[in-house]
């Protein structure tokens, strides 16, 4: 296996989540394409800790899964918090509460 | 609206003829029943003031200070105090119940129609299981102006003592006060009276059907609707009428 | 959907939880789910259809849908004779078929004046008991199953099967006994019976202990039903709600003691329990002393047994002079009451049933306001109706 | 390292083992079961009565719960390889696992304090 | 490995496959059979099946089977088709996978990994998935208020299952579920060997958490809210008729013979008894195993059909305020007792 | 190194199209399930690069924890059945050609810089790497150099633990 | 697709097969949890006493959901306002399905015959295997219909097009060993 392989699977894929946090509209599917691009930074981590014989790239990969957690619980709460307040989950939406 | 009480209870001439034609075979079928347990005269109208219990009486009195010229009628039947009052006092009627009567159960409430029953039409094989019931209109304790009345029977549980509360509905228009704000049981017996005898209850949340499905058609309980099946398929009737599957005629062979 | 309210009726709502959760603080506020539980739904007790509107977890609003076993007992009642209609009657509330006889016999003997000579009375309070025994000792054991215990309720299908031997040996009947004539019995008890009773009536007691230790001391049922669907009792009393669950509220109200004289409760001793709390918990504590004091009452009228004629004087065809009455008893749901109007036919002009079920389930609306979804559970299981009770 | 990976080849093995009993006995059943379409067979089963709408929706309270579910699944992430090597590692790690918990514990007795845990 | 050597790696991994496929739907049947059936029959003075297949009714589940393949299979129309077929398969493979690490003998065991229980418990939370999925897809809401109820209590009650097994694992070493056991025949306690040390000894904090967590995750009662028929009918499992409503069972008993395994591994000492070594602990190893975890289940079932079920809130209370303060301190507790006693 | 390779291939086939499914599926449910997939197959990389103890994290954590707060979350604001055509904004076409170029400049860079650079797997060296994926390994890298992020970590999680149950909780 | 709509099962290679599969049908009937009325109760005196125990003869209570069930008894008083929802319940029962009607009023509207609400036998709206007679009949003869319907069960075709025959009225001969068929 070469490294290449897993960094440009980890590229499209932080791609397809830039995509998704541009296009989506509803703030739980955004989140969604964070996950997508943090994942691919895990792949990252996992594969040159492998190509480096490293342990620091595993114990980084852990502590940013704990962190995507950490991220998703309180994203989700600000969305519900939004869907509360504007009986939608539409991010687009949001503008409305400025001013 | 005049104190008269009406003569015939039937409105419909036609029934009416139907039910007079068949007393003679109700007559007939039962003349030794007729002798046998007949303890006093048929007397329509029971004795308005016979004697009260003394108990009985000083509930009506107290009832009766509070309603005041409400009250039409009282009586005595076995044992239970029997008011009735007007219709404009219906609702007062169960405050005063409520309050000075110490009456905070509501047993239940219903309606009643005093019309004869009409018999069932028909030819040879009328049914004649049902019993004959006299055909003409009277009226139960303490007596009824017209056809609907609505009843209602309170108690006390802390005074372990009742009230039957009667009352007379407009025939043409029937409807009373609702008693939903003094007990909030009344409810459902409201609705039910309403879905039975077409009696309206004014002031009743919501009144709608609350035991037949919607597209149910009629008021059963009034004395002129009369039962369907009864008429096709009178009781004791024709029971086997279908051939069962081992019977040998040839049309049937093969249907189970 | 409308609810019920209680207009013009103030309760204390700091007394009762039930009421302060009715203000139902939305959460989300993304509609409402409207659930159906039933006409088929475990929890139903056969027929009955609620409506809730739920916000989550919890009930904002319950309309209860009757009638899917409405059998028109009131139009057929003027159809029949009076003996016919006992048969009719028995499926009232089927799980007590005897009680619901009396009542109806003893109005058509009031009107009659005739009087059931004392045997007969005596037999008649006992099979009633019996009836109340059966009926309740269902409910010990199904309370169980409401709260998802299954074995209890094996056990009161089980022990229940000993009362209806005993019914179904004096009687005949297994479910409806029709054994109630108008001024009797049908017949004496059998011999030998008595005995049994007596046994039969240990075991009843065996297995009230059995559902104490298994239900009533389990903390897990405490937590699912102590402070769950609280009636307040003058609450209770204006929607009508009668016997065992008006008594768990602290009225001290029962019929076989207080109302009218009826059978031969004035000449034995029992004792009316209560309770003050009017939650689910008290409705199973109730019925459950209640089993155990009918069973008392069962051994002391198979003690004093008066000897004598088990029917009184009647003619062969009974026709019922004109009057109106109104009896109420103490049946095993409740109060059981009959206006009968009688025309002086061979059947009643005009017959009222008041049935117990119907009112204690009319305050369902009210009570389940502001619950949680499996409290609806414990509180329908703990209300304990019969549908055939509720839509007659 | 070959060794590892028929490990986990095993894994894989055992999962495209599961989807083809899946797929063979639903294929086993479609060979024998019956189709009878009737009218009403494919409408929402909702206790006999007609299914009503509106009914996406649910308890906030499930959310929080899922929320505190999150931390503390993190939390035993990093305690089951600190369990394998603690007798190694020694006092220190105790330490500092023992900090870590304590400070997450705080997060539950906030929530417990917030009432979050209560439903009423 | 004597045997696996000269048949090869591929032969014996494929044979370990097909005995695991066998070994789920068999152990739902025993424990179907025995505890659903017949115990709880017996235990409500009643006898159960007696009829199907003639001797005690054991063709009973087998006819189950075999009907459920005849059974009409329906999609209402609601339903998202393809979530709504793929659910069941979700919740049988996270069963499927559960058995690849529980040994049976010190060599027969389809693969030994080294993260072992975390594994374990790892695929074992999968199924919270397949059954939110199934309650959404089956567009009911008796199914969604099911599915929901499911996984909260699926998730709150995993929390105290990792805790509780994080003592063991502290205890052995080890992860591995192999090394567990083997730190249990080779244990002392307080000096004495000659049985070793099943953690039942010194984690029996651990081992009551880990059984009452195990059973919330497979919804037993008194915590089987999610399918609590008086009240959700059936809960997520509404809609599903056939077989696919047969993966749902065979899901959720087979996945109670596996924690039934697991707590005896983890706790009893697994396969092994004391004194018995090599190929004699390989041919034992299975019927040890199989007693041990009759024994636990037996203790499952019967507290499922003698309580009451507990309410979601209730049952969430006690997971967050009972069971996981208690956890974490065993944990500690067990890391002090390991870090000072060498 | 066939056999990984292939698995490499299938699996990461499954995840663009699984990603691709994420973002533009118009259901939000079927979203979430394909992030499932994503993240299994993810945790499988990790198995390929022998990091075993993040791989069953990621399943322990990404499936069983964050896709059910996903679906919670959800179920919360709104889960129709079939598709809803308004989850995207307008902005869809810059999104693509923003994410393509990105991919494009990425990719090149890759290539460009890591060509074919190999990671070893077998022999010596495989048992070497398969060493760094252990969970004691990690647990002995953890306990000594990045005792300070651990404990960092915890607070992280404290702060929005609070934070979510303040946001989450109406008063 | 399936091989029973093309009769593959009838062969007589296959008799074993078939005997299987209906004997596991026979002794795997899932009742549906539903009673109506006063038969309701001794229907669950049949399930559930230790006296009857109808699980001895494979009859299992469990589903509560029409989804999961093989067999519903219809144990009481159908009423007019009931009947689309027993008929929508039983359509959602998956094929096969038998239905058991017990008691008078199941039958034909029994001690109601002549009321306005109630209708006159559940036959009328879904098809019926087993008749019980009684008002209620004992569990005793829950559990006869119980075993008619197993020998019924046995005797017959796999699938359905015997109930869709039924259910166009059309007469079919199942032999049993105690109800020979007809000439």
């Amino acid at each position: 296996m070469i490294l290449n392989q897993f960094l440009v699977l980890a590229a499209i894929l932080f791609c397809i989540g830039v995509y998704g946090v541009l296009a989506r509209r509803n703030g739980v599917l955004v989140l969604m394409s964070v996950e997508l691009m943090l994942n691919a930074v895990n792949i990252n981590f996992i594969a040159f800790s492998a190509y480096l014989r490293s342990v620091a790239g595993d114990v980084f990969a852990l502590f940013v899964i704990t962190i995507a957690a950490a991220e998703v619980g309180v994203g989700l709460a600000i969305v519900l918090l939004i869907y509360r307040n504007l009986r939608s989950p539409d991010l687009d939406r949001v503008e409305q509460l400025k001013g | 609206m005049a104190d008269e009480t009406p003569e015939v209870g039937a409105p419909d001439a036609p029934e009416e003829a139907a039910a007079e034609a068949e007393t003679p075979v109700a007559e007939a079928e039962a003349p030794e029943a007729a002798v046998e347990a007949e303890p006093k005269p048929a007397e329509p109208a029971p004795e308005p003031e016979p004697e009260l219990d003394p108990e009985i009486e000083a509930r009506f009195a107290r009832f009766e200070a509070g309603l005041g010229d409400g009250v039409i009628d009282h009586a005595e039947s076995h044992g239970t105090l029997v008011v009735r009052v007007r219709p404009d006092a219906w609702k007062r009627a169960a405050e005063v119940a409520r309050a000075d009567l110490d009456c905070d159960y509501l047993s239940f409430i219903a309606g009643m129609d005093w019309m004869p029953a009409p018999k069932t039409p028909g030819d040879e094989g009328t049914d004649t299981s049902a019993p004959v019931q006299p055909d003409t209109m009277t009226f139960g304790v303490t007596g009824s102006k017209g056809r609907f009345q609505v009843f209602a029977h309170a108690q006390s549980t802390t005074k372990h003592w009742g009230i039957t509360l009667k009352t007379d509905v407009d025939e043409a228009a029937p409807a009373v006060d609702s008693w939903v704000s003094v007990y909030p049981g009344a409810d459902w017996h409201e609705r039910e009276c309403w879905e039975m005898y077409g009696i309206d209850f004014t002031g009743h949340p919501k009144i709608r059907p609350l035991y037949l499905p919607a597209e149910f058609e009629g008021n059963p309980l009034r004395k002129d609707f009369a039962l369907i099946a009864r008429e096709v398929k009178p009781w004791p009737g024709l029971v086997d009428v279908e051939p069962m599957p081992g019977d040998d005629t040839p049309e049937d062979e093969g249907a189970a | 959907m409308t609810t019920t309210e209680t207009p013009g009726f103030e309760v204390d709502p700091a007394l009762h939880r039930t009421l302060e959760n009715a203000r139902v603080n939305v959460e989300l506020d993304n509609g409402d789910m409207i659930l159906n539980l039933g006409p088929q739904h475990p929890a139903t007790h056969g027929t009955l259809r609620l409506v809730v509107r739920l916000d989550g977890e919890r009930v904002v609003a319950a309309d209860p849908v009757i009638g899917y076993m409405h059998r028109g007992y009131e139009k057929l009642s003027e159809f029949r004779t009076y003996p016919q209609i006992t048969t009719l009657i028995n499926r009232i509330d089927w799980l007590s078929s005897f009680a619901n006889e009396v009542p109806f016999v003893s109005g058509a003997e009031q009107l009659m004046g005739v009087e059931a000579p004392p045997r007969a009375q005596w037999i008649r309070t006992i099979l009633t008991e019996l009836s109340r025994i059966a009926t309740i000792y269902l409910f010990l054991g199904e309370m169980g199953l409401q709260v998802g215990a299954l074995t209890p309720a094996f056990w009161g299908f089980r022990d229940r099967e000993l009362v209806l031997n005993l019914i179904e040996g004096a009687t005949g009947g297994r479910f409806h006994p029709n054994f109630n004539r108008i001024g009797g019995l049908k017949d004496d008890l059998p011999w030998g019976w008595i005995s049994e009773c007596r046994a039969t009536m240990d075991k009843i007691l065996k297995g009230c202990d059995d559902f104490e230790d298994v239900l009533v001391g389990n903390e897990i049922f405490e937590a699912r039903t102590r402070g769950i669907g609280i009636i307040p009792g003058e609450l209770g009393a204006a929607y009508g709600v009668s016997g065992a669950n008006l008594r768990a509220s602290g009225v001290d109200w029962d019929l076989r003691r207080d109302g009218k004289p009826y059978l031969a409760y004035p000449e034995i001793d029992f004792k009316v329990w209560t309770h003050p709390d009017g939650d689910s918990f008290a409705r199973y504590w109730v019925r459950l002393q209640e089993t155990r004091e009918a069973v008392r009452m069962v051994i002391q009228l198979l003690d004093g047994l008066p000897a004598g004629s088990i029917m009184a004087k009647v003619p062969r065809i009974i026709k019922v002079p004109e009057g109106e009455v109104w009896v109420e008893v103490e049946n095993p749901l409740g109060q059981m009451g009959y206006y009968i109007v009688s025309k002086g036919a061979t059947g009643p002009f005009r017959v009222k049933i008041r049935s117990a079920s119907f009112s204690n389930v009319s305050i369902l609306p009210w009570l389940l306001r502001g619950v949680y979804v499996p409290d609806v559970i414990t509180i329908m299981g703990s209300l304990y109706f019969i549908l055939g009770d509720i839509d007659r | 390292m070959t060794q590892y990976y028929r490990e986990y080849l095993a894994v894989a093995v055992l999962i495209g083992a599961g989807i083809a009993m899946v797929a063979g006995m639903l294929g086993l059943g479609r060979l024998v079961r019956p189709t009878r379409p009737q009218p009403q067979k494919y409408v929402t089963y909702e206790s006999g009565s007609d299914p009503v709408g509106g009914w996406g929706q649910s308890n906030v309270r499930y959310y929080v719960y899922a929320l505190l579910f999150v931390m503390f699944d993190v939390e035993a992430v990093f305690i089951f390889p600190w369990a394998v090597r603690v007798e190694q590692l020694g006092v220190q790690s105790l330490v500092s696992m023992i900090v870590f918990i304590v400070i997450l514990t705080l997060g539950l007795v906030y929530a417990w304090r917030k009432g979050v845990l209560r439903w009423a | 490995m004597t045997l696996a050597l000269e048949i090869g790696w591929g032969t014996t991994l494929a044979i370990k496959t097909l005995i695991v496929l066998m070994i789920i739907p068999l152990g739902a049947l025993i424990l179907g059979y025995t505890f659903l059936l017949k115990m709880m029959s017996h235990m409500q003075s009643r006898l159960g099946p007696m009829d199907p297949g003639g001797f005690h009714g054991w063709f009973q589940l087998v006819g189950d089977g075999i009907k459920f393949l005849q059974k009409e299979d329906i999609m209402p129309d609601e339903a998202d088709r393809r979530v709504f077929a793929l659910a069941p398969a979700i919740v049988v493979i996270s069963t499927f996978l559960i058995f690849l690490v529980i040994p049976t003998g010190p060599r027969l065991v389809v693969q030994h990994l080294d993260v072992g229980v975390f594994y374990a418990l790892a695929v074992s939370s999968l199924s919270v998935v397949g059954v939110l999925m199934a309650g959404w897809a089956s567009a009911n809401k008796f199914a969604l208020i099911g599915a929901l109820r499911a996984a909260a209590q699926l998730i709150a009650y995993e929390l105290p299952l990792l805790l509780a097994v994080v003592g063991v694992v502290i205890q052995a070493g080890t992860m591995n579920l192999n090394g567990i056991v083997i730190a249990q025949a080779n244990g002392s306690i307080f000096g004495m060997d000659f049985f070793g040390n099943p953690f039942i000894l010194t984690q029996i904090v651990g081992f009551v958490l880990f059984l009452i967590a195990a059973q919330a995750e497979l919804t037993q009662t008194p915590f089987d809210m999610p399918v609590a028929e008086s009240e959700l009918v059936a809960g997520y499992m509404v809609e599903y008729t056939g077989f696919r409503f047969l993966f749902f069972f065979i899901g959720e008993f087979g996945t109670a013979f596996a924690f039934a395994a697991l707590a005896a591994t983890l706790y009893l000492g697994g396969y092994a008894i004391p004194g018995v070594n090599g190929g004699l602990a390989d041919l034992l190893g299975p019927i040890v195993l199989f007693v041990k975890l009759m024994a636990v289940a037996f203790f499952m079932f019967w507290v499922r059909f003698t309580y009451p079920r507990l309410r979601e809130d209730q049952l969430q209370a006690i997971a967050w305020k009972y069971l996981i303060p208690i956890g974490l301190l065993n944990i500690i507790a067990t890391a002090i007792i390991k870090v000072a006693v060498p | 190194m066939v056999v990984q390779n292939i698995f490499f291939w299938v699996l990461a086939v499954a995840m663009v199209l699984a990603a691709i499914g994420v973002v533009r599926s118009p259901n939000i449910v079927h979203s979430a399930l394909y992030l499932v997939v994503v993240m299994a197959g993810a945790a499988a990389q990790y198995i390929l690069l022998a990091a075993e103890f993040v791989a069953w994290v990621q399943v322990i954590i990404y499936i069983g924890a964050v896709i059910i707060l996903f679906l919670f979350g959800i179920m919360l604001t709104r889960a129709p059945m079939g598709g809803d055509t308004n989850l995207d904004n307008d902005q869809r076409w810059q999104a693509a050609v923003v994410s393509v170029f990105l991919a494009g400049v990425l990719g090149t860079l890759l290539i460009q810089e890591f060509g074919k650079k190999e990671i070893a797997i077998s022999g010596a060296k495989g048992e070497q790497l398969l060493h760094i994926g252990k969970a004691a390994n990690l647990a002995d890298s953890i306990f000594t150099a990045y005792v300070v992020p651990f404990e960092v970590v915890s607070i992280l999680l404290l702060a929005a633990l609070v934070g979510a149950v303040v946001i989450a909780r109406r008063d | 697709m399936g091989l029973v709509e093309k009769g593959v099962f009838g062969k007589k290679p296959l008799k074993p097969v078939t005997w299987l599969l209906n004997y596991s049908r026979k002794y795997s009937l899932w009742m549906f949890q539903w009673g109506l009325a006063c038969c309701a109760i001794e229907m669950g005196a049949a399930l559930a006493s230790p006296r009857y125990d109808m699980m001895r003869l494979g009859v299992i209570p469990f589903p509560a959901s029409p989804r999961q069930a093989d067999l519903v008894v219809i144990s009481g008083t159908v009423t007019d306002k009931m009947a689309p929802a027993i008929r929508r319940l039983y359509e959602q029962m998956p094929d096969p399905k038998y239905v058991i009607s017990m008691g008078s009023c199941a039958n034909c509207g029994g001690p109601y015959w002549d009321s306005y609400s109630v209708t006159k036998g559940v036959d009328q709206i879904i098809p019926v295997d087993i008749y019980v007679p009684g008002c209620p009949p004992r569990p005793e003869a829950l559990l006869e219909a119980i075993v008619m319907l197993q020998e019924r069960i046995q005797h017959e075709g796999i699938g359905n097009d015997e109930l869709a025959a039924r259910w166009r009225g059309e007469y079919v001969p199942v032999e049993t060993d105690r109800t020979p068929v007809q000439a």
